[in-house]
């Protein structure tokens, strides 16, 4: 009985991290990069909206859910681009215009599903896979084996996230333009055109993240459907020290904490929930406090707009 | 592939910024194979005009023709395609990458994916094998030291196959040894067939490197022509548009009375290796002991020990034989500490801070500047005024950023602020490095001033010269050691550099 | 002398409207879709609210809690500590506050008032506290800890007024709505029209403002603070204990946000209530960098932005679009001024811009 | 204070006028927390709304909405530009407006002012509403009780306040009417809107062997989505019927008819009422209205119905208390 709860506890907290992961990993993009994303809560409800939107309009299965993937990516890329402008090419103050990105998010994905859609509705979305044969595995099998489509998509972007900042140029792009982008330009790399690159990226991986909680998760749009996962992602980014891994973990214990106090909920512990539900923030904090935190990775010109003819 | 570049040409370069004009129409001439001193003070233009060549700012006038043929220099990118490298005065590295991976995003700055860390390997291998430079690839560059960064920044430029390189003091950070076999190494280079642009002030490194000097005095040429035809007393004449001789100590003789002792003093560096290892030094009432040392061999770290600005981790530090080791900076500072650090732009001064809120850095608490936490901002200006024209503080006025100011000028912040305290003891820290010629002699004068008011001066420098002009005893630091004290007029600079490389008769030693 | 000042401050406006117009322009497309007309909706939303008291009033009501926050996020801000915790701290001000007001014995009110304020800003800077005490000591990253806390914050909050402080009544007549009784009349923040809630708080805000100002200019703790806040390198050189003005930096930031929680418990609700902190803790961000992170600055800029929540709000009402529109509406604006703003500050942006309107020449017209 | 009078005297004048319109048409606000479209507390408000204008006649009644005014500051403004507009009657669909209206009714003395969940009326011109969830609820629990086989029913509750207690307090009850040995585990996500964290805790009750589930605030449409997943288990709807988005799942729903409410304050105005009143929502008086869905009913044990029924005669004619504490 025991073991079974924890089991469940663990494939629960699975699918509930990938929204993390996604946005923390174009987070750490941006972030590498130099430029600091508030915004990602509002481009994922964007992306919410649109990936729900596109699959509720083709009404036709799992192929429609992709192309509603496919929307959020780009709708989530055209975010990150706003984004990009403002504070690549206009050098605007980062965390004001993530406040803003967030609310013009909120306001632009909410007003088109009145106008569009107008009362809630669900979709069928992708669901669970119960992949055969491995899913019977015991305990491997439900952990690992009977989640939807994009749990598998994420397991493979992180390692792919890795290899891209690691072992390309873009990657050493990426790293030198957030850490040293005098000494990146004077290595013949275009800072701005990077950090842009980058930003986008955030942008498309966050409104991915939003539609896969319309489309996966939840299969279904409603207001604030996000309900700061955004900021939660943004804030993992650092407890992961903007590395993928670093991320997955962090993700995973939230989720893991989470999933853990809805079972200590629903298995009738009785003391204030409101404490359960606290739970997962106070230990993410607690464990980056223990656990310390290095600057050696950090991206120290973070949040610092680049001007290239500036005396320094 | 690169360009061969055989000859260079500047025609009437103009470059201006807001409130200064950079350079004024500057014309200049290199051809293939020659080493090209550019002289000049500080805020001469040296470096902005540099900075034109490799496409960092755009000249608002003028052209620069390359092979005869004008070209357009829009971004260090197309330098590099010219040939054109620069190793600049703070190096150009990204510190949280391997010296492989700096060399590789100069390499790969095109492709997106492909990135062949063998070839950079090999290209590395090849380049430090030709050349002689040591360095280990797969170490982080904020883990070396300057001089090694240095090394980087060359095995950089070389691997993308420059043949025009420009040098921006490039010797400021060597010991003599290594200025040697730099020297060596450009003139090497330059027979080699790589043309060669060398920024310094420094007269008699140009003398040996350079066949062509070019001097720049507030944005204008005022010379042209080759090296052998001035000696270096009319150079520095033509550079400060004044005759200047450096200061030299005159003897006194120093009192018994040890001020500062530093007893088996260990510490940690910021990488978390030992810096110091059980150091010994005691410093005199009125006498100016030199450090002198390669840098990253414990100097600012011992600077820091002694103003509570580093753990102690082992060992003891007596001031007026009161202990002061991890104390407070600020106990340090009410006990009379002075400390001129060697970050003068952010530790030294608040960069964003007026000149005036700079010179109460330390005592705005004091009662003659504050009372009841109110700030007395008559009696702050009146001071700050009296310190600007007492030390010709260079200023629009004292509302002014300090960050505005040019480094000489900040100095002098510095230095009025730390000396009007009247501290016991006065520590220096590359007080003038990157400075020129007219700062550095204030500075030193200064510095002498102090040494007669019987104040005990630590002096730490990488400049042999100014250590034998000021101090009255030498001490050299290696790995977190003295490894010698000689007094100043018994030392030689061959001995010295000896020491500083760590080459020393272990029966000296002291104890 | 006189003329370049001017066409400094014509290009200022003129950078600024263009960048205006532009968002308004996106927004209009917004307002098409949403079958409503942009003319009318933008003459609602920035004349309406000067057009009587109401309005006015109620950009007064929104900017004085809209200020406190911004004047904790410009300490904090100058002190190089990005506090996005203000939704938590204020939340926790409010209820230290609430506590005083509600089960303290009765006083004047000239005595409780202040005894409200003094524990909703220990209630705030204990908040803010905890997250500069880990930057400080900890070094855990200030963004990750304020963004967890506002979580905990937020069911702190809400179990103490849907529990131990619940209205009593709510209990006896099996209601239950998550609130607190109601904060004695005597002690409400004085209202300064009748009919229209616009109360004291905002006067208190602008005095705070004027303090917060003098207290960074004018004494050794402000120019210590700054001193860190600009370079923690330098500042400890100067013996300035930095850890611990770092962590003072984040008491008096939740310290502020504190205020703003027990100005509106005083002055608006005089009660406890569900999402009292309405989001001025992100807001007041914004507030603070419009303000230049300057208290002074702070004062005009709340104000702005009270009438940009007021008049999106009329707008809202008289229009009829969904209400998501004043969302997108204040991102759009907020967007538009901090890209506009590179090109006032810096001069280089400057000379970009005003070379696209002298195509030959390729030379900055700044220089001297 | 010449202008303070001035300032004083206009809004009298704009009282008058407003008062005299009355006779012509009702002109109705609505303030709410959340949308009109999120199948919950707040779209049955609106629904409720437009049926009695339906009733009244387009021409008697006109309405306006404004949404997500969760934060009372800007409900307040809200409902001040609404009084001060001449609305007749001005509700604030929400408990948390309570103190707000308060405050501002005693300035518009024949505006009609109304909230709810309540019973307090601080003013003579505030009425309170009051649905009786718990009746509605203790009928479900019946449902599930009965209709449960493996005797696990889960709960999703939003924030342990307000209608979530009452609603818990009723359905618990009426589970055990009907089957003592059923368990009801009660979670909670902490928040109205977190559907995402409403649909986990609907996948822990299900993991942990719920099969009939349950819960409040419009948050509960991303717990029937995942309830929905899965053949064989049913959700029980408050509210508002949630039968459109999930109708193989849904088996019964309360819904909560507010137009009885609106219709009531219409007619009491009429009579010169203004407010003062506490008006009840409950089976007795049509407020609260059981439904089931017929396409699945077969789920459930062949008597339920009849049983439920049978309840429901008996709350209304009082024979069937349920206590709330």
């Amino acid at each position: 009985m025991l073991s079974e709860i924890i089991i469940g506890i663990i494939a629960a907290a699975i699918p509930l991290s990938i929204t993390f992961v996604l946005v923390g990993i174009g987070e750490m993009f941006n972030q590498r990069a130099g430029v600091f994303n508030l915004g990602a809560e509002g481009i994922m409800m964007v992306g919410a909206f649109l990936g729900f939107y596109v699959e509720y309009i083709m009404k036709s299965g799992p192929g429609s859910s992709f192309l509603g993937m496919i929307a959020a990516i780009a709708v989530g890329s055209l975010m990150g681009a706003v984004m990009a402008v403002t504070c690549v090419n206009f050098k605007a103050e980062q965390g004001i215009a993530g406040i803003a990105l967030f609310m013009l998010g909120w306001g632009v994905a909410g007003m088109l599903f009145r106008v569009y859609i107008g009362g809630t509705t669900s979709i069928v979305g992708l669901k669970a896979l119960d992949i055969p044969f491995l899913n019977s595995i015991p305990v491997l099998g439900a952990i690992l084996f009977s989640h939807n489509i994009m749990v598998y998509i994420t397991l493979v972007i992180i390692p792919l996230s890795w290899y891209l900042l690691n072992r390309t140029a873009w990657g050493l792009k990426v790293k030198a333009v957030g850490t040293a982008p005098r000494a990146a330009d004077t290595m013949g790399v275009k800072v701005d055109r990077i950090r842009f690159q980058c930003v986008v990226i955030g942008g498309a991986m966050a409104g991915l993240a939003g539609a896969y909680l319309s489309i996966c998760q939840t299969h279904i749009y409603a207001d604030n459907i996000t309900a700061g996962r955004g900021f939660i992602a943004v804030a993992l980014v650092y407890f992961g020290k903007w590395k993928p891994t670093g991320i997955l973990w962090g993700a995973l214990l939230f989720s893991l904490a989470h999933s853990f106090q809805r079972s200590i909920q629903v298995y009738g512990i009785d003391f204030p929930y409101e404490i359960a539900v606290m739970f997962p923030y106070i230990l993410v904090i607690a464990v980056l406090a223990i656990s310390g935190s290095s600057r050696i990775m950090a991206p120290t010109m973070l949040g610092r707009p680049y001007y290239r003819e500036q005396r320094d | 592939m690169s360009l061969d570049i055989q000859n260079l040409e500047f025609r009437s370069i103009s470059k201006r910024f807001p409130g200064v004009l950079a350079c004024d129409n500057v014309n200049l001439k290199l051809r293939k194979g020659e080493i090209l001193a550019l002289l000049g003070e500080n805020g001469a233009g040296k470096t902005t005009l540099m900075n034109i060549l490799y496409g960092l700012y755009q000249p608002d006038e003028g052209e620069i023709l390359i092979n005869g043929r004008q070209v357009s220099i829009d971004s260090p990118q197309k330098a590099g395609e010219m040939g054109i490298g620069m190793v600049h005065q703070h190096f150009m590295l990204v510190p949280n990458l391997t010296v492989k991976e700096n060399v590789a995003l100069c390499m790969y700055n095109d492709s997106f994916f492909e990135l062949d860390h063998k070839a950079v390997n090999a290209k590395i291998r090849e380049i430090s094998e030709r050349h002689t430079i040591k360095i280990d690839p797969d170490s982080y560059i904020w883990k070396l030291s300057v001089g090694e960064q240095q090394r980087v920044e060359l095995i950089k430029s070389l691997s993308l196959g420059a043949n025009l390189l420009i040098l921006d003091e490039p010797t400021a950070v060597l010991t003599p040894q290594e200025t040697e076999e730099l020297i060596n190494l450009l003139k090497e280079m330059a027979a080699g067939g790589c043309s060669i642009i060398f920024i310094s002030h420094k007269l008699n490194e140009v003398k040996a490197v350079s066949n062509l000097i070019a001097v720049l005095r507030d944005g204008r040429l005022v010379y042209h022509g080759n090296t052998n035809d001035h000696s270096t007393d009319e150079l520095a004449t033509l550079m400060a548009g004044r005759s200047i001789s450096l200061p030299v100590a005159k003897e006194k003789q120093p009192s018994d009375e040890i001020v500062l002792e530093l007893q088996n003093v260990s510490a940690m560096s910021d990488r978390d290796t030992p810096a110091l290892n059980k150091l010994n030094l005691s410093i005199h009432r009125g006498e100016i002991l030199g450090l002198a040392g390669v840098s990253g061999n414990g100097q600012t770290e011992l600077a820091e020990v002694i103003n509570g600005l580093r753990e102690v981790t082992e060992g003891k530090i007596l001031l007026d034989n009161e202990e002061i080791s991890n104390r407070s900076p600020q106990k340090i500072i009410n006990k009379g500490m002075g400390y001129i650090p060697a970050d003068r732009l952010h530790e030294g001064t608040v960069s964003s801070f007026s000149v005036k809120e700079n010179i109460i850095l330390k005592d705005y608490a004091n009662p003659s500047f504050s009372k009841a936490t109110f700030l007395l901002n008559k009696t702050i200006s009146d001071y700050s005024e009296e310190l600007v024209s007492k030390f010709n503080i260079k200023t629009p006025g004292i509302e002014t950023t300090c960050a505005s100011l040019s480094g000489g000028n900040i100095q002098k912040v510095i230095l009025s602020r730390e000396i009007t305290r009247n501290p016991k003891v006065l520590v220096a820290v590359y007080p003038t490095r990157g400075l020129d010629l007219g700062a550095a002699e204030f500075v030193h004068s200064k510095l002498l001033e102090a040494r007669d008011n019987d104040k005990a001066v630590l002096l730490v420098s990488e400049e042999l010269e100014e250590l034998m002009n000021l101090s009255d005893r030498i001490a050299v630091i290696y790995e977190g050691k003295i490894l010698k004290i000689i007094p100043a007029k018994e030392a030689e600079k061959s001995e010295l550099g000896l020491l500083m490389a760590g080459v020393h008769n272990e029966a000296q030693a002291i104890q | 002398m006189k003329h370049k000042q001017f066409s400094s401050l014509a290009f200022n406006i003129g950078i600024t409207a263009f960048s205006l117009f532009i968002a308004l322009l996106i927004g209009a497309v917004l307002f098409m879709i949403a079958g409503a007309n942009p003319f009318t909706a933008y003459a609602v939303m920035f004349t309406a609210p000067l057009q009587d008291v109401f309005g006015i009033t109620e950009m007064f009501v929104r900017a004085a809690p809209l200020l406190l926050v911004a004047l904790g996020i410009s300490i904090s801000f100058r002190s190089g500590i990005l506090n996005i915790g203000g939704e938590g701290q204020i939340l926790i001000g409010a209820i230290f506050g609430l506590v005083v007001a509600l089960y303290f014995p009765k006083m004047h009110w000239s005595l409780m008032i202040p005894l409200v304020f003094l524990a909703s800003f220990l209630g705030g800077a204990l908040w803010g506290g905890i997250a500069g005490w880990m930057k400080a000591y900890l070094n855990v990253n200030e963004i990750l800890s304020t963004v967890m806390l506002n979580y905990v914050a937020i069911q702190i909050y809400n179990f103490l007024i849907r529990g131990p402080m619940m209205d009593k009544n709510e209990v006896v007549y099996g209601t239950g709505a998550s609130q607190t009784a109601r904060i004695a009349r005597e002690y409400w923040l004085t209202k300064l029209i009748p009919g229209a809630r616009m109360h004291t708080g905002m006067i208190f805000a602008v005095v705070m403002a004027v303090i917060v100002f003098f207290f960074l200019w004018k004494t050794i703790y402000g120019y210590r603070m700054r001193a860190v806040g600009v370079e923690v390198k330098a500042a400890r050189y100067a013996g300035i204990n930095t850890k611990w003005y770092l962590l003072l930096a984040m008491i008096f930031a939740g310290g502020f946000a504190g205020l703003a929680g027990s100005v509106e418990v005083l002055g608006v609700h005089h009660m406890g209530l569900e999402s009292i902190s309405a989001g001025y803790g992100f807001s007041g961000i914004v507030v603070a960098l419009f303000g230049g992170l300057h208290p002074l600055g702070a004062i005009p800029a709340s104000i702005v932005f009270g009438l940009l929540i007021v008049g999106a709000d009329m707008m809202q009402r008289a229009v009829q679009v969904p209400a998501y529109i004043i969302l997108a509406i204040q991102g759009l604006i907020i967007l538009a001024i901090v890209s506009s703003n590179v090109f006032i500050t810096k001069k280089s942006m400057k000379v970009k811009v005003l070379n696209l309107f002298r195509k030959p020449a390729g030379r900055s017209p700044h220089a001297q | 204070m010449k202008m303070l009078k001035r300032i004083l005297l206009i809004w009298s004048a704009i009282g008058m006028i407003s008062s005299s319109v009355l006779a012509a048409e009702t002109k109705l606000a609505l303030v709410i927390p959340s949308t009109i479209d999120d199948l919950a507390w707040s779209q049955a408000m609106y629904q409720g709304i437009k049926d009695a204008q339906t009733e009244l006649g387009a021409d008697k009644l006109t309405f306006e909405v404004s949404e997500r005014l969760w934060n009372a500051v800007d409900a307040g403004a809200a409902i001040r530009q609404y009084a001060l507009k001449g609305f007749n009657i001005i509700i604030a669909h929400g408990a948390q407006y309570q103190s707000l209206l308060a405050d501002i009714a005693p300035d518009f003395p024949k505006t009609s002012f109304a909230y709810g969940t309540g019973f307090n009326t601080p003013e003579p011109n505030i009425f309170a509403y009051d649905p009786h969830a718990q009746e509605g609820a203790y009928l479900l629990g019946m449902l599930a009780g009965l209709t449960t086989r493996s005797g696990i029913i889960g709960l999703v509750g939003p924030i342990k306040a307000g209608d979530a207690i009452k609603y818990n307090k009723g359905f618990e009850q009426g589970v055990m009417s009907v089957n003592s040995k059923a368990k009801v585990r009660v979670a909670y996500t902490g928040s109205f809107g977190d559907l995402v964290a409403a649909g986990e805790i609907a996948r822990t009750h299900i993991k942990a062997g719920a099969d009939v589930l349950t819960g409040t605030s419009q948050q509960t449409v991303g717990a029937i989505n995942v309830v929905a997943e899965k053949e064989g288990l049913v959700w029980l709807s408050s509210d508002m019927d949630q039968k459109s988005i999930a109708p193989k799942t849904v088996l019964a729903a309360q819904v909560y008819n507010f137009k009885n409410v609106i219709l009531n304050i219409v007619k009491n105005r009429a009579s010169g009422v203004y407010g003062g009143k506490h008006l009840e929502l409950s089976f007795a008086n049509g407020g609260l209205i059981l439904n089931f869905n017929d396409a699945i009913i077969g789920i459930a044990p062949k008597n339920a119905r009849e049983k439920i029924l049978a309840a429901k005669e008996k709350i209304i004619d009082g024979s069937l208390k349920i206590e709330l504490n």
